[in-house]
């Protein structure tokens, strides 16, 4: 009964629907909360079941008219595994917020939690350039306001230097799409990526930067990433679970369709291979000082953002493919990590690593779920983020890359530094010693519902640790929808 | 037609420049309203009348309203401080 | 042709004048200010993208032919980024009377981890 | 430093103008823009080729406009949501004033209304209708001694308008399959009753931006808590 050709659009008009819908129903906007990402994860999965059928990626066209001249949504392997990830990440997250979020106006934290969805899978989906701004916009201001949510004087700071920052980048952004369209007289993605035959022009290379300098905020990509180590500690948690699973890969998956779909690039792309080795390397440095929980995990988002851009950008099937492991690898563990942060930070009311000692041992479902998520950052073995750290060194050695050994090495030794600042935070929350003195309240129902959706995000990272090969092929077809534009530019344009 | 068009954006361009050195921040937000409106003149002069509209309500209205509504608020707490203390 | 250049050094002024508020103020207003600037010189340069010398509003009359009308499509995603630029100034500036409120000061360089 | 930061702001302005010159004046054919010419008023009837591509060609990116403005007047209600005082001013506005404010604020609301509701035909749409609207607001606040909108009343009527632009494009879904098409009758071209759902759909973003506008503006018009 339900058409193919209407279904993908739902997964924007769900979450949106129940935005407005819980501001005008206040008391059901917990559950319409959790039940957006619910309904979006059964579309997802009905729309790959028909992919997997057909192998013909969908086209929505809006409003009834042939691509270039319509807004079109593209539902290929690659949307919708991200669409997949921010379903599952968003579940959740919103799962925990019920036991976390408690004031009056969560009504309110509900339906910015609802359009942070939207603005994410909009911008994932679509196919449009300038749509692609407009959702990127919604992403970006519903997270301002989110940052902002504690309402105390970090929040306000951080918020303030997130918008300042970001309505920056959108503004770059913007120039950057009035360059292409002042040259080609198109918004549509395809249909640009088919005039454009590479990057040789002086307007096409400033149209490139300017893009890569605007996404490149959201996406925290060295020089502009200075927002993210004091937006995503003041968020609420379970926000800043959101950001630093999702909002930032957004980000970093706009770049790179604008990077070798739109600009069609398909080798080594330097620029953005240094930047990714600047972010590794100044992101795990400064996480190895931080004594705030929040802060260290957002600093090492930072560094697993680099490690991503460097593997996106190598240009070659395979480390594409190891790039979105990484992105998946990531966004599971680190969005674990920051749920449990704000697990403590809930009951102990505070964050220090130094005054959380041995309090690992009295938590013992967390603490075992953070070490799981710290392990598979880490790269061990049994663990998902094993075969994406391991797959993006071999991409290394099988691609042309200049300076191969060095940045290897320095993979390595951030991966070093990496392990020294998770260890020394799991040795002091596991050792017997307790320093802080517990005013641990009963166990009620709230705490549950917060260590449930930890508890399976830890269980699905050991899960698919055992399945390697079957995300392999999922994230392969993944990374050729990214990578061969013509197939891309095809499936839009068609029959035009 | 031309030399209007010329002298428009000096204008524009010498009330862009007050608008970011001006010590009082009203004085700037003033000049920044009267950039607002010469850029509306000019979206008139370049055929768009749905955006010289937009620019001349939003722009030049409201978003001036919001800014002065801001900064008085700023203001008045900060003189009730300065009463306070 | 010399109108061309009008255009667009008006719009690549207000765009740099905006980002150098941007970058170098330190009133935290000022800086959004900046912001505005910078917004509004990209909506002159996509509008005169879209100019043609000559040409008539994209309105159609009894009596209009639609040839020499001027781009349509720049003046629609103007309109969206005008009323995107004014929400985010509208939410910048309540985020700036809130920390005013929290710290006393607007100053960039006061303000513990507003440097940029 | 700054004398270098201004330095470097010039320089890139002349390499800027320098190098983008030629690709300016070559002016090149823009090929969507004709397409939509073309088809403005054949295929959906609004004789303003700009609305059509607002609330037709790319209706898409105005719902997402329209979902923006709805997050920041959001944001900013809830960033001001302790304040709950009334707006009094410290100096009483003149007579002249008050009663001038008073008996210009219904013109000031048809003057919106006329302008959303003839979009299609004339320049300016629902934006603008609603921005004069929420300048109606203004200057009543400005003449009023003690004012307060009703908040949550105003939140209410967001969302439906907003679940009704919405509504509009799942109509068109249920008419034909296709979300945001132009199901209904296009009507005479040039007349008021014309161009299908487009004046529907715009008096529906005027009230909703003229509300979410208008609220903005008393939030932040608003009396402190603690003062």
């Amino acid at each position: 009964m339900v058409n193919i050709n209407i279904l993908p659009l739902y997964l924007i008009l769900i979450p949106l629907t129940f935005a407005f819908l819980s501001l005008l129903f206040n008391k059901l906007s917990k559950a319409l909360g959790v039940l957006a990402p619910v309904l979006n994860l059964l579309i997802i999965y009905k729309l790959s079941y028909i992919f997997f059928q057909s192998k013909a990626s969908i086209i929505v066209n809006l409003g009834g008219w042939k691509p270039p001249f319509c807004i079109n949504l593209v539902i290929a392997p690659l949307s919708l595994f991200l669409a997949f990830l921010i379903s599952l990440i968003a579940l959740a997250s919103s799962i925990y917020s019920i036991g976390y979020i408690h004031d009056k106006l969560s009504y309110k934290y509900y339906s910015l939690f609802l359009l942070l969805i939207t603005g994410a899978t909009g911008s994932v989906l679509t196919g449009d350039i300038f749509n692609l701004f407009v959702f990127f916009e919604i992403l970006c201001i519903s997270s301002y306001i989110l940052v902002a949510y504690e309402k105390n004087k970090d929040s306000y700071e951080a918020a303030i230097k997130y918008l300042v920052q970001g309505s920056l980048g959108s503004t770059l952004m913007l120039l950057g799409i009035a360059i292409l369209y002042g040259l080609y007289g198109t918004l549509n993605m395809a249909d640009l990526a088919n005039h454009i035959t590479g990057i040789n022009s002086i307007y096409l290379k400033t149209a490139l930067a300017l893009l890569i300098s605007g996404f490149g905020v959201e996406a925290a990509i060295f020089p502009l990433n200075t927002w993210l180590p004091d937006a995503h500690p003041a968020a609420p948690s379970s926000i800043s679970a959101m950001l630093s699973g999702v909002a930032i890969k957004v980000g970093v998956y706009a770049i790179f369709r604008v990077v070798f779909t739109i600009f069609g690039h398909n080798t080594l792309f330097l620029p953005l291979l240094a930047l990714g080795i600047f972010t590794l390397i100044t992101g795990e440095l400064s996480a190895y000082k931080q004594d705030n929980l929040k802060r260290l995990l957002a600093y090492s988002s930072t560094g697993q953002i680099g490690l991503i851009v460097i593997a996106l950008s190598i240009g070659s099937n395979e480390s594409i493919t190891a790039g979105l492991y990484q992105i998946l690898s990531h966004a599971l563990a680190k969005s674990l990590l920051f749920l449990s942060a704000g697990y403590f930070l809930y009951k102990y009311k505070t964050l220090a690593i130094s005054k959380l000692k041995g309090l690992g041992r009295s938590n013992i479902l967390v603490f075992s779920s953070m070490i799981i998520a710290i392990f598979s950052l880490l790269g061990i073995p049994p663990m998902i983020g094993f075969y994406s750290k391991f797959s993006i060194l071999m991409s290394l050695f099988s691609s042309p890359v200049p300076a191969l050994y060095a940045i290897v090495i320095s993979i390595i030794l951030m991966t070093g530094v990496e392990a020294a600042y998770f260890l020394r935070l799991i040795g002091s929350m596991g050792t017997n010693d307790i320093s802080y003195e517990q005013n641990i309240s009963q166990k009620s129902t709230s705490d549950w519902l917060m260590i449930i959706p930890i508890i399976t995000l830890a269980i699905l990272i050991i899960i698919a640790g055992f399945y390697p090969h079957m995300i392999q092929t999922v994230l392969g077809n993944a990374a050729d929808n990214l990578f061969y534009k013509n197939n891309y530019v095809f499936r839009v344009l068609g029959g035009y | 037609m031309l030399w209007i068009e010329l002298f428009l954006v000096i204008v524009m361009l010498l009330g862009a420049i007050m608008a970011v050195s001006h010590k009082d921040i009203i004085n700037s937000v003033i000049a920044l309203s009267l950039v607002s409106l010469i850029t509306s003149i000019l979206f008139f002069i370049m055929q768009a009348p749905d955006v010289a509209l937009t620019e001349a309500s939003v722009g030049a209205g409201l978003s001036t309203a919001i800014f002065v509504m801001a900064i008085n608020k700023i203001r008045n707490r900060d003189r009730n401080n300065e009463k306070n203390s | 042709m010399f109108k061309m250049y009008i255009y667009f050094i008006a719009s690549f002024g207000l765009f740099l004048i905006g980002l150098y508020a941007v970058l170098s103020k330190k009133n935290l207003i000022k800086v959004i200010l900046g912001l505005s600037l910078m917004e509004t010189g990209v909506n002159l340069f996509l509008i005169s993208l879209g100019y043609v010398n000559g040409g008539t509003a994209p309105i159609f009359e009894r009596a209009l032919s639609p040839s020499k009308m001027v781009d349509p499509v720049p003046q629609a995603l103007v309109l969206t980024s005008i009323v995107i630029g004014v929400s985010v100034t509208a939410l910048a500036l309540s985020l700036c009377v809130k920390l005013h409120e929290k710290t006393g000061t607007l100053d960039l360089t006061k303000i513990r981890s507003l440097k940029w | 430093m700054k004398k270098i930061l201004s330095l470097i702001v010039i320089l890139t302005l002349i390499v800027a103008i320098w190098h983008f010159l030629p690709a300016l004046s070559k002016n090149k054919a823009f090929k969507i823009g004709h397409f939509y010419i073309e088809h403005a008023i054949k295929d959906t009837g609004a004789s303003n080729v700009v609305t059509s591509i607002v609330l037709n060609f790319r209706g898409f990116d105005t719902l997402g406009e329209v979902t923006v403005l709805f997050l920041a007047s959001l944001g900013v209600g809830f960033l001001f949501s302790g304040n709950t005082k009334n707006y009094k001013p410290e100096i009483q506005p003149s007579l002249i004033l008050r009663v001038s404010s008073r008996l210009l604020f219904p013109l000031f609301i048809m003057f919106g209304a006329y302008i959303f509701i003839h979009g299609h035909l004339t320049p300016g749409g629902g934006f603008q209708g609603g921005s004069i609207i929420a300048s109606a607001v203004l200057f009543l606040y400005l003449g009023s001694k003690d004012k307060k909108l009703p908040g949550h009343f105003i939140e209410y009527l967001e969302s439906l308008s907003g679940l009704g632009f919405i509504g509009i494009g799942f109509a068109g879904i249920l008419a034909s399959n296709i979300f945001l098409n132009n199901f209904m009758p296009k009507g005479i071209v040039y007349t008021l009753f014309s161009a299908g759902i487009i004046p529907v759909i715009y008096i529906i973003i005027g009230i909703k931006v003229g509300l979410e506008l208008s609220k903005i503006v008393a939030d932040l018009i608003k009396g402190e808590e603690n003062v």
